[in-house]
C-alpha cells in the first residue's frame, strides 16, 4: 500500500568513523519525538481551547470531557489491537447499537424460559451484551481466518447485518425507562453509565481499567508479543509457531467486546437504547488509533496513544461545540487533523530512517 | 578525493566512489567500478559482498547514498529504472521481478508496451514474444499465465525481457541459477550474439568454470569494497578464490562426532504446485540424532518446499512424517515446533524475523511461553528472557550493541543467527535451515557452519539447504541431492564426489 | 378485491415520529381497501428519488411522501405527476403548487410559540436559557427555531447564552447539553427543536443532577409523554403524525376514486400542547381525547 | 491482509502421469467459472423478484432500474481502478457531494469576474465540475504518493474535508431549481440527468460510453496493464520504469472524475443540489467492486465485472423494495451477499487450487 519515494537525495559523502552507537541514539531519540507528537497536539488544543472558552479547564469540564472521551477510547482500544494485527474493524459502531438494544432488551422483556420470563439484573445484562459483542467479533474472526475474505470486507458486510438486525430487535424502536422495576430486581442500570467512584464517573473508571489491562497485555504478555509479530510479519509469525488465527479470532472477539461495553454505556447514560447508536463511530475510532500512532499496517503502535488519539478527537470535538465553530467547519478540521496526523509521521520515519542510513 | 573529471572511453561505465547504506549494513563502501565497452564484464564475490546492491544503483533500482555514475564519459542521473534504460542500461535482476497474474507475453512487455497510437498491439507482442522465446528455446505459449511456468522458464522469460529491450548494457545478476545445463548453454550462445552486436554485458554469477567460459574480464567485490580486477585471460580459478576469500581463507570445521538413533523419517512426502507439477516430488528419507545432512539442489529444486512441508507450513503435502516415533504429519506448525522441530527460513527478511522488534523479542518469538510468570497474569519474565537471549548472543556470537536494540542495526549474518537463535530457544530435536548462509559476509558464514557443528554434536540433527556445492559438502555427514522435486541421490561422507552431485541436480529432463 | 396499491414513503422507520405516520397511514389505508408499501428514504434525496420512480414503475395508485429535504423533492414529484400518480405531501411542504394533490404540514410556528409560550411561563421572564436546535438543514427545524424566537425575543431579560444543532438524536443532544453545561451552569431553561434532542438534554441535566433545569420539546412521542409523566419533560407539543397521514390518506382516496380532493393543496395543522397533565391521553402520536 | 488456512487434508496420495497440458486447461475453465458467478447472481436476483413481483420485468421497470444502476456502477468503474492497484478510495461520496453543488453554484450564482458575472453553460458547468472531481482526486494521488499516506486514511481524511467544504458552499443549504435563465443561456442541464436519446437515458449513455471507455484502457492500453502491474508486484512494476506515481494519481483522479459525475446525474436528475448527497456511496461502490470479483489487494479483477456487481447491488435494492422487504431486513440480506460473494470467491478459489494439486 505504501510507495518508496525515489527522489534522490544529493547529499555529500559522509566521511569518518562510522559510530554506529550514536546513530542508535539518535534514532531512539526520533522515535521518542515521534511518540511525543500526539501529547504536543493534545496540548496544543487544550492551550487553545482554554483561551478561546471560559471555563474550558474547570474540573466539571474536565470530568464532562472524560466522560465523551470515554466512548472513542473504549473503542480505540479494541480497535488498536485489531490494526496492530494489520487487520480493521469496521462492525464496531453497529455492536455499539445492537449491544444497547440486548440490554434494553433483557432490561424491558427478560428472557423466556418456559412459561416463566427470566430478569437479569444488571450485572448478568452487561455480562450477556458484552458475551454478544464478543461473538459478533468471534463471527468477524471465522470469517476472516477460516474463511479468508478481507477484514475490510468481512467487518463491512458485518456492519449492515449487525445493524439490520439492530433495528430488527424491537422494529426499529427504542427500547426507553431503562430504570428496571425493583419488583424483578433489575434495577440500576444506570449506574454503568452515570454513576460516580471517588468522584470519577463510571465509563472514566470503566476505561482506565480496560486501558491498564489492554496495555498490560500488550506490552508484558506472550499474547501482546504475538499480535505486535502477526502484524509485523504475518509469515514470520507462523513460521515462528504462532497460531496467528488464534491470536486473530482474539483481537476480533475482544473488538466486539469493547464495542459492547461502548453500546452499554451510552444505553445506561441515555436510559434509553436506540437501534442506531454508534453510527459512523467505527471511522472515529480508526481515526483515534491512527492520530496515535499505530500504523494501519501493524505492527507498530501502542494502546497508551490510541487513548491520547482519542482524547485529541473527542476533545477537539468538544471544544468546537464550546467555541461554537459550525458544524460544517468541524468536519472539514476533523479530515485535516487526521490527515495532517500521518503526514507528519510519515515526514518523521522517513526523516529517522535518513538519519540511518547516514551515520550507521 | 582527487577524482578525474574525464573517464576512459574504452569504458561504457565508471563509478566513483560509490556507496550504499542499508539500516545496519554498509552494502558498498566507496567503490570506483570500470565496465568495459563491448565486453563481458564478469562481477564475482562471496553472497552479500555487494554485486546486486552495484548493479541496482547502475540499472536505478536503488539511489546511492553517495557517490557518482558515469556513462558515456558524462556524469549521469540515474534515479529510477526508466532513467536508466535511457542510458541504454538493462538488468535481469536476481530475485524474479515478474506478475505471476499475467501472460507470459505481458510480462515481457510490462513497462514497454507495443502500441499503435496508444493501443497495445497484443497480437504484436504475441509474436514478438513468442520469436524471443524462440531465440532463447523456450517451447510456451507466450498467452500463458506466467504464474503456472516452473522458476526456470520464469528466469527465461526475465531474460527474454531483457532481451525485447533495445539496451548497450546488460546487466545479468546470477541468470543461471534456476538454469539446466542445455538452458545455460542457450543462455551463451545469446550472450555471444549479443556481444557481436557491440552489447556491454555484465555477468554476476557464482559458477565459476561458467566464468571462466565466456567472461573476457573480472571484478571481484567483497564485503562492499572492490578487492581486484583483470582479464580473465591473466587468472585462474585459484586465483578467483584467493581474490572472494581473502586471506581468511574458507575453511569449514567439520568434526566426526557421535550419531544417535533415528529422529526423523519421512515417508512419501508429496507436494504439488499450483501448475500441477510436484514441487515435492514422494521423498523419503531419514535422519539421525547429531547428524548434518546437506540438501543440494538449483533453484527450484523443492528444497524450500520439502523443508517447509516437515514445519507443516505446506497444508497440501501429503505423506508420513514421523519425530523421535511420533506421527507430526497432521499437526499444525505450532505442535511441531512442540514435538522438535524448528526451521529457519530461507528468507529471513520476509519470513524469519519482525523488523520492527528488538533483537530480544525476535529471538524468543517462538518459545514466549518458556517465559511467562505463572502468579503474574502470564507476564512476561524480562530477566528470563534476557539471560536466554544473551546466552544466545554469547553462544553464536552475535554482534550487537544490546539485545535490545532493532534487530535491523544489525549486520545480514548476524540477524541470521538471531534467526538461528529463534529456533534453538525451541530446543529443537531437528533444525531445519534453508540456505542458512545467504546473503551474509564470509566470517559469518563460517561462523553459522561452525554453529551447525556444535549443535549436532549436542545431539541436534540439522538439514540444510544450500546452492554451493562446497557448502553442501563441508560439515554435512550425508549429502541429499533434489531435482525437481525428487530425492535424485543420497551420499555418504566417505563417497562425496561433486561431478556426482552436479549430474544428479540436474533436472532428468527439461520439462516442457 | 384490492383497489390497488399505495406507496406510503418517509423518512425513517426508526424514528418514533415517522413510524407512527407510516403506521396511521398503512392502516387507514388498509382499511380503504389498499395494499400498501412501506418504505423510507433517510433523508436521502437520491433515494428519495429512486424509490418514488420503483413505486410508479411498480404501478401503485398513489403515494403519501414525507419527504427528504423541500427543494430536492420537487423534481420527484413532479416526475409523478408526469407518469400520472397523485403524491400527498405529509409533514414537509415542498415550494411549488399544483404538482402534489395536497400538502398536509403541521403549523410549526403555531407548535413552536405555543412551547416558547409555555417555556417563559415556566422559568419566568428571566434568566439565561439554552436552545437545542434540531437538524438546521431541515426547514421544519429552522421555523420551530424562528417560532421560539418569535416569543422569547421579547422579553429583554430572557438571555440565550448557547444555541447548538444537535443532530435531531439522543446522543448528540446528551452531549452538546453537557460542554453547555460547562460554560453556563446557571441556565433556568432549555428549549429543544425535537423530542429526542430534549430527552437527550434530560439525561446530560440529571447526570448534573440539575433537576429543576426546564426542558421543552417539539414531537410528542410516547418516550416523551412517559418523561412528561415523570415530571422530567415540562411540556411538548404533539405533532398529529398520524392524524396528518390519516387524513393524507382520505385525500388520495378521494382523488383516487373521484379525480379531486375538494379540499385546498396546502393544510396546516395544529399541534396539541402536552404537559403532565393531558399526557396520558396521547399514544404514537395520537391524542385520544 | 489474508491468511493460509492450515488445516491438513487427509486425502491420499495421487500418482499418475503429470499432465501438465490437462491441468492448465482445468485451472483456466474453472477461472472462467469464477468469472461467471457474478453473472449467475445477477440472473438468479431477476428470476426470484420476476417471480417475486409483477411488474419488475416490464420494460418501463427496467429502464428505471438501469438509470438507477449508474449511480453505483459509474462509481465503481473508478473504484475498480483504484482497487486494481492496490488501493481504495473513501472519498468518492463526498466528492458526489460537492461536485453537484458546485454545478448549483455556478448555474444560480455564476462565477465572480471583476466587477462581471460570468454563467457557464451545462456543457461548461459539467467541464468544471468534473474537473473540481479530478482535483480532489489528485490531492488524494497526493497524499498517497508524495506523501506516503496509507489510501485509506488520506481517502477517510478526505471523506470528512470534502463532505464539510460540501455543506460550506451554501451554508448547508441545497441549491434549488436549476433550470437555468435562457437569458443567461444555461438552461438545460436537467438533461444529463432526465434526458434521453433513443429511448436509453442520459445517465445510462454515460455509463455505457465510460464503462467501454474504461474497459478499453484496462485492458487495451499500456496505463491499463500497468495498472495491473502495480496492483499485482508493485516493486516489480518500479524495476519495470512503470512510473508507478503516476498510475496511482491517474487512478484517484479518475476515481474523483467518476464521482463527479454521478455527483452531476444526481444534480440534475433532482434540479436541486443537496450538501449531504452522496453519503455512504463510498460503501457501495467498494462493495459493487468486490462483488464483480475484484480482489482488495489489487491486480485481479475486471472493470465490466465491477459493472455487474453493481447491477446486482442497485438491483437487489430495487428489488426488494419492489417485494416489500422492510429496511432492516433488506441491511442485513446486503450485509450477508456482500459476505457470501467473497467467501465464494475465496471458497472457489481454494477449491481450484486444490482440485489441481489434487488430480493434475
Ligand atoms: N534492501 C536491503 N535492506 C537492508 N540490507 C540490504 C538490502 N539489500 C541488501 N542488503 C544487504 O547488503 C549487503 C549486500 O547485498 P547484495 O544483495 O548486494 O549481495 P550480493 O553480492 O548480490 O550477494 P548474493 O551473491 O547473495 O546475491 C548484504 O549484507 C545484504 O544483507
Ligand atoms: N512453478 C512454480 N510456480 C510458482 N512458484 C514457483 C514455481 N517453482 C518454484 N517456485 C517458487 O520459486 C522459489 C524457488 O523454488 P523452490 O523453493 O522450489 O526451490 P529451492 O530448491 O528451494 O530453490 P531456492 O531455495 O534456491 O530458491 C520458491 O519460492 C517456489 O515457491
Ligand atoms: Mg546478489
Ligand atoms: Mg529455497
Amino acid at each position: 500500500m505504501t510507495t518508496q519515494n525515489s527522489s534522490t537525495p544529493s547529499i555529500q559523502p559522509v566521511h569518518g568513523k562510522h559510530n554506529r552507537q550514536s546513530a542508535y541514539m539518535a534514532s531512539r531519540m526520533a522515535v521518542n519525538l515521534l511518540k511525543l507528537r500526539i501529547f504536543i497536539a493534545l496540548f496544543a488544543i487544550i492551550i487553545v481551547f482554554s483561551l478561546a472558552t471560559e471555563n474550558f479547564l474547570s474540573t466539571s469540564n474536565m470530568l464532562i470531557m472524560a466522560k465523551h472521551v470515554t466512548i472513542v477510547a473504549i473503542l480505540s482500544i479494541g480497535m488498536t489491537l485489531v490494526i496492530l494485527t494489520g487487520g480493521i474493524d469496521l462492525s464496531v459502531g453497529s455492536i455499539v447499537g445492537i449491544s444497547g438494544m440486548a440490554a434494553g432488551y433483557l432490561l424491558l422483556e427478560g428472557v423466556k424460559i418456559g412459561h416463566h420470563v427470566v430478569f437479569f439484573n444488571p450485572w448478568g445484562v452487561t455480562l450477556i451484551a458484552c458475551a454478544l459483542g464478543a461473538i459478533i467479533g468471534a463471527v468477524n474472526g471465522y470469517l476472516i481466518t477460516a474463511l479468508n475474505v478481507a477484514p475490510f470486507i468481512a467487518t463491512l458486510g458485518m456492519l449492515y447485518v449487525v445493524r439490520g438486525a439492530a433495528l430488527l430487535v424491537n422494529n426499529g424502536s427504542t427500547f426507553a425507562d431503562l430504570g428496571g422495576n425493583p419488583a424483578l430486581g433489575n434495577t440500576g442500570f444506570e449506574f454503568l453509565g452515570n454513576g460516580t467512584i471517588l468522584g470519577l464517573s463510571m465509563p472514566v473508571w470503566i476505561l482506565v481499567i480496560l486501558a491498564a489491562i489492554t496495555i498490560f497485555v500488550a506490552k508484558r504478555t506472550p499474547l501482546g508479543r504475538r499480535i505486535y509479530a502477526i502484524g509485523g510479519n504475518e509469515q514470520a509469525a507462523r513460521f515462528s509457531g504462532i497460531r496467528t488465527n488464534r491470536v486473530k479470532l482474539f483481537v476480533y472477539m475482544f473488538s466486539g467486546f469493547c464495542a459492547a461495553i461502548v453500546g452499554l454505556v451510552i444505553t445506561a447514560q441515555l436510559q434509553t437504547a436506540h437501534p442506531l447508536t454508534g453510527q459512523t463511530f467505527e471511522l472515529n475510532a480508526i481515526a483515534a488509533v491512527v492520530l496515535g500512532g499505530t500504523a494501519l499496517m501493524g505492527g507498530r503502535g501502542t494502546v497508551f496513544g490510541s487513548v491520547v488519539g482519542a482524547c485529541v478527537i473527542s476533545i477537539l470535538g468538544d471544544g468546537m461545540v464550546m467555541c461554537g465553530i459550525s458544524d460544517f467547519w468541524q468536519m472539514v478540521i476533523k479530515g485535516l487533523v487526521i490527515i495532517f496526523a500521518v503526514v507528519i509521521d510519515q515526514l518523521q520515519q522517513r526523516l529517522q530512517s535518513r538519519m540511518v542510513s547516514l551515520t550507521a | 578525493m582527487n577524482q578525474p573529471h574525464t573517464m576512459n572511453p574504452a569504458n561504457v561505465i565508471e563509478t566513483r566512489g560509490l556507496s550504499k547504506v542499508y539500516p545496519g549494513t554498509a552494502a558498498l563502501v566507496e567503490v570506483d567500478y570500470k565496465v568495459r565497452r563491448g565486453k563481458v564484464n564478469v562481477l564475482i564475490g562471496e553472497n552479500g559482498a555487494g554485486k546486486s546492491t552495484l548493479m541496482k544503483l547502475l540499472a536505478g533500482a536503488e539511489t546511492p547514498t553517495s557517490g557518482e555514475i558515469w556513462v558515456d564519459e558524462k556524469i549521469a542521473h540515474i534515479t529510477d529504472v526508466r532513467s536508466a534504460e535511457k542510458h541504454g542500461i538493462g538488468i535481469i535482476f536476481q530475485e524474479l521481478n515478474l506478475f505471476p497474474d499475467m501472460t507470459v507475453a505481458e510480462n515481457i512487455f510490462a513497462g514497454n508496451e507495443l502500441t499503435s497510437s496508444g493501443v497495445i498491439r497484443t497480437k504484436d507482442e504475441n509474436h514478438q514474444a513468442k520469436v524471443l522465446l524462440n531465440r532463447l528455446q523456450i517451447p510456451i505459449d507466450p498467452r500463458m499465465r506466467l504464474g503456472d511456468l516452473y522458476v526456470g522458464q520464469q528466469q527465461l522469460v526475465e531474460i527474454a525481457k531483457a532481451l525485447s529491450k533495445h539496451i548497450k548494457v546488460l546487466i545479468m545478476d546470477e541468470p543461471t541459477s534456476a538454469l539446466s545445463k542445455t538452458e545455460v548453454e542457450i543462455l551463451f550462445k545469446i550472450i555471444a550474439q549479443l556481444k557481436e552486436e557491440g552489447v556491454t554485458v555484465i555477468y554476476i554469477s557464482h559458477r565459476l568454470e561458467e566464468i571462466m567460459a565466456i567472461g573476457d574480464c573480472i571484478t571481484v567485490l567483497r564485503n562492499g569494497r572492490l578487492v581486484a580486477e583483470d582479464d580473465i585471460a591473466n587468472i585462474d580459478i585459484p586465483w578467483i578464490i584467493e581474490a572472494m576469500v581473502g586471506s581468511s581463507k574458507k575453511r569449514f570445521a567439520f568434526e566426526q562426532h557421535a550419531i544417535g538413533e533415528e529422529v526423523l523419517k519421512v515417508k512419501d512426502l508429496a507436494l504439488k504446485r499450483s501448475n500441477g507439477i510436484y514441487a515435492v516430488d514422494h521423498v523419503s528419507f531419514s535422519v539421525r540424532a547429531g547428524e548434518v545432512i546437506g540438501i543440494y539442489g538449483l533453484m527450484g529444486a523443492g528444497r524450500t518446499e520439502l523443508l517447509e512441508s516437515l514445519l507443516g507450513a505446506q497444508p497440501l503435502a501429503l505423506g508420513e512424517i514421523e519425530l523421535a516415533g511420533k506421527a507430526i504429519e497432521d499437526l499444525p506448525i505450532p505442535k511441531r515446533i512442540e514435538a522438535g522441530i524448528a526451521l529457519v527460513p530461507e528468507d529471513r527478511q520476509k519470513q524469519g524475523m519482525v523488523q520492527l522488534m528488538s533483537i530480544l523479542e525476535n529471538m524468543t518469538l517462538s518459545s514466549l511461553s518458556r517465559f511467562t510468570r505463572r502468579l503474574a497474569f502470564g507476564a512476561l519474565r524480562r530477566d528470563r528472557q534476557l539471560s536466554a537471549s544473551n546466552d544466545i548472543v554469547k553462544r553464536l556470537a552475535i554482534k550487537a550493541s544490546s539485545v535490545d536494540a532493532p534487530i535491523t542495526s544489525l549486520s545480514g549474518g548476524n540477524m541470521q543467527k538471531v534467526v538461528i537463535g529463534k529456533a534453538l530457544l525451541t530446543s529443537p530435536k531437528v533444525l531445519l535451515m534453508d540456505e542458512p548462509t545467504r546473503g551474509i559476509d564470509v566470517g559469518a558464514k563460517e561462523d553459522v557452519y561452525k554453529t551447525i557443528s556444535v549443535l549436532a554434536q549436542s545431539g541436534i540433527a540439522v538439514v540444510y539447504a544450500t546452492s554451493e556445492l562446497d557448502e553442501a559438502m563441508a560439515v554435512s555427514n550425508r549429502v541429499f541431492v533434489m531435482a525437481s522435486g525428487k530425492l535424485t541421490a543420497i551420499m555418504e561422507r566417505a563417497q562425496f564426489d561433486s561431478e556426482r552431485i552436479v549430474r544428479a541436480s540436474t533436472p532428468a529432463t527439461a520439462v516442457v | 378485491a384490492s383497489k390497488g396499491t399505495i406507496a406510503i414513503l418517509v423518512n425513517a422507520l426508526d424514528n418514533p415520529y415517522y413510524a407512527a405516520e407510516a403506521r396511521g397511514a398503512d392502516t387507514e389505508a388498509k382499511k380503504l381497501g389498499y395494499d400498501t408499501i412501506v418504505l423510507s428514504h433517510g433523508e436521502d434525496v437520491n433515494k428519495q428519488n429512486e424509490l418514488v420512480n420503483l413505486v410508479i414503475g411498480k404501478g401503485v395508485k398513489g403515494i403519501i411522501l414525507d419527504n427528504a429535504d423541500s427543494n430536492s423533492s420537487v423534481a420527484t414529484v413532479r416526475t409523478a405527476q408526469e407518469k400520472k400518480v397523485p403524491v400527498v405531501l405529509i409533514n414537509r411542504e415542498i415550494p411549488k403548487d399544483g404538482i402534489a394533490i395536497a400538502q398536509l404540514s403541521h403549523n410549526n410556528l403555531q407548535a413552536g410559540t405555543e412551547v416558547a409560550q409555555k417555556f417563559v411561563e415556566a422559568i419566568g421572564e428571566k434568566g439565561e436559557y439554552v436552545e437545542l436546535t434540531c437538524n438546521q438543514a431541515d426547514k421544519n427545524c429552522v421555523t420551530r427555531s424562528q417560532a421560539f424566537h418569535q416569543v422569547l425575543d421579547q422579553y429583554p431579560d430572557l438571555k440565550m447564552v448557547a444555541r447548538q444543532d444537535a443532530k435531531g438524536a439522543l446522543l448528540p443532544g446528551k452531549q452538546a447539553m453537557d460542554s453547555i453545561l460547562q460554560e453556563h451552569p446557571n441556565i433556568k431553561g432549555v428549549i429543544c427543536g425535537n423530542g429526542p434532542v430534549a430527552l437527550g438534554a434530560i439525561a446530560s441535566l440529571e447526570s448534573a443532577g440539575k433537576k429543576d433545569v426546564v426542558v421543552m420539546g417539539i414531537d410528542g412521542s410516547n418516550d416523551e409523554r412517559d418523561s412528561l409523566m415523570q415530571g422530567k419533560l415540562k411540556a411538548s407539543v404533539m405533532l398529529q403524525a398520524q392524524g396528518l397521514a390519516i387524513h393524507g390518506v382520505d385525500l388520495l382516496n378521494k382523488y383516487i376514486t373521484t379525480g379531486k380532493t375538494g379540499e385546498p393543496e396546502r393544510q396546516l395543522t395544529r399541534g396539541i400542547l402536552i404537559t403532565k397533565d393531558n399526557a396520558s391521553h396521547v399514544k404514537d402520536f395520537y391524542y385520544n381525547k
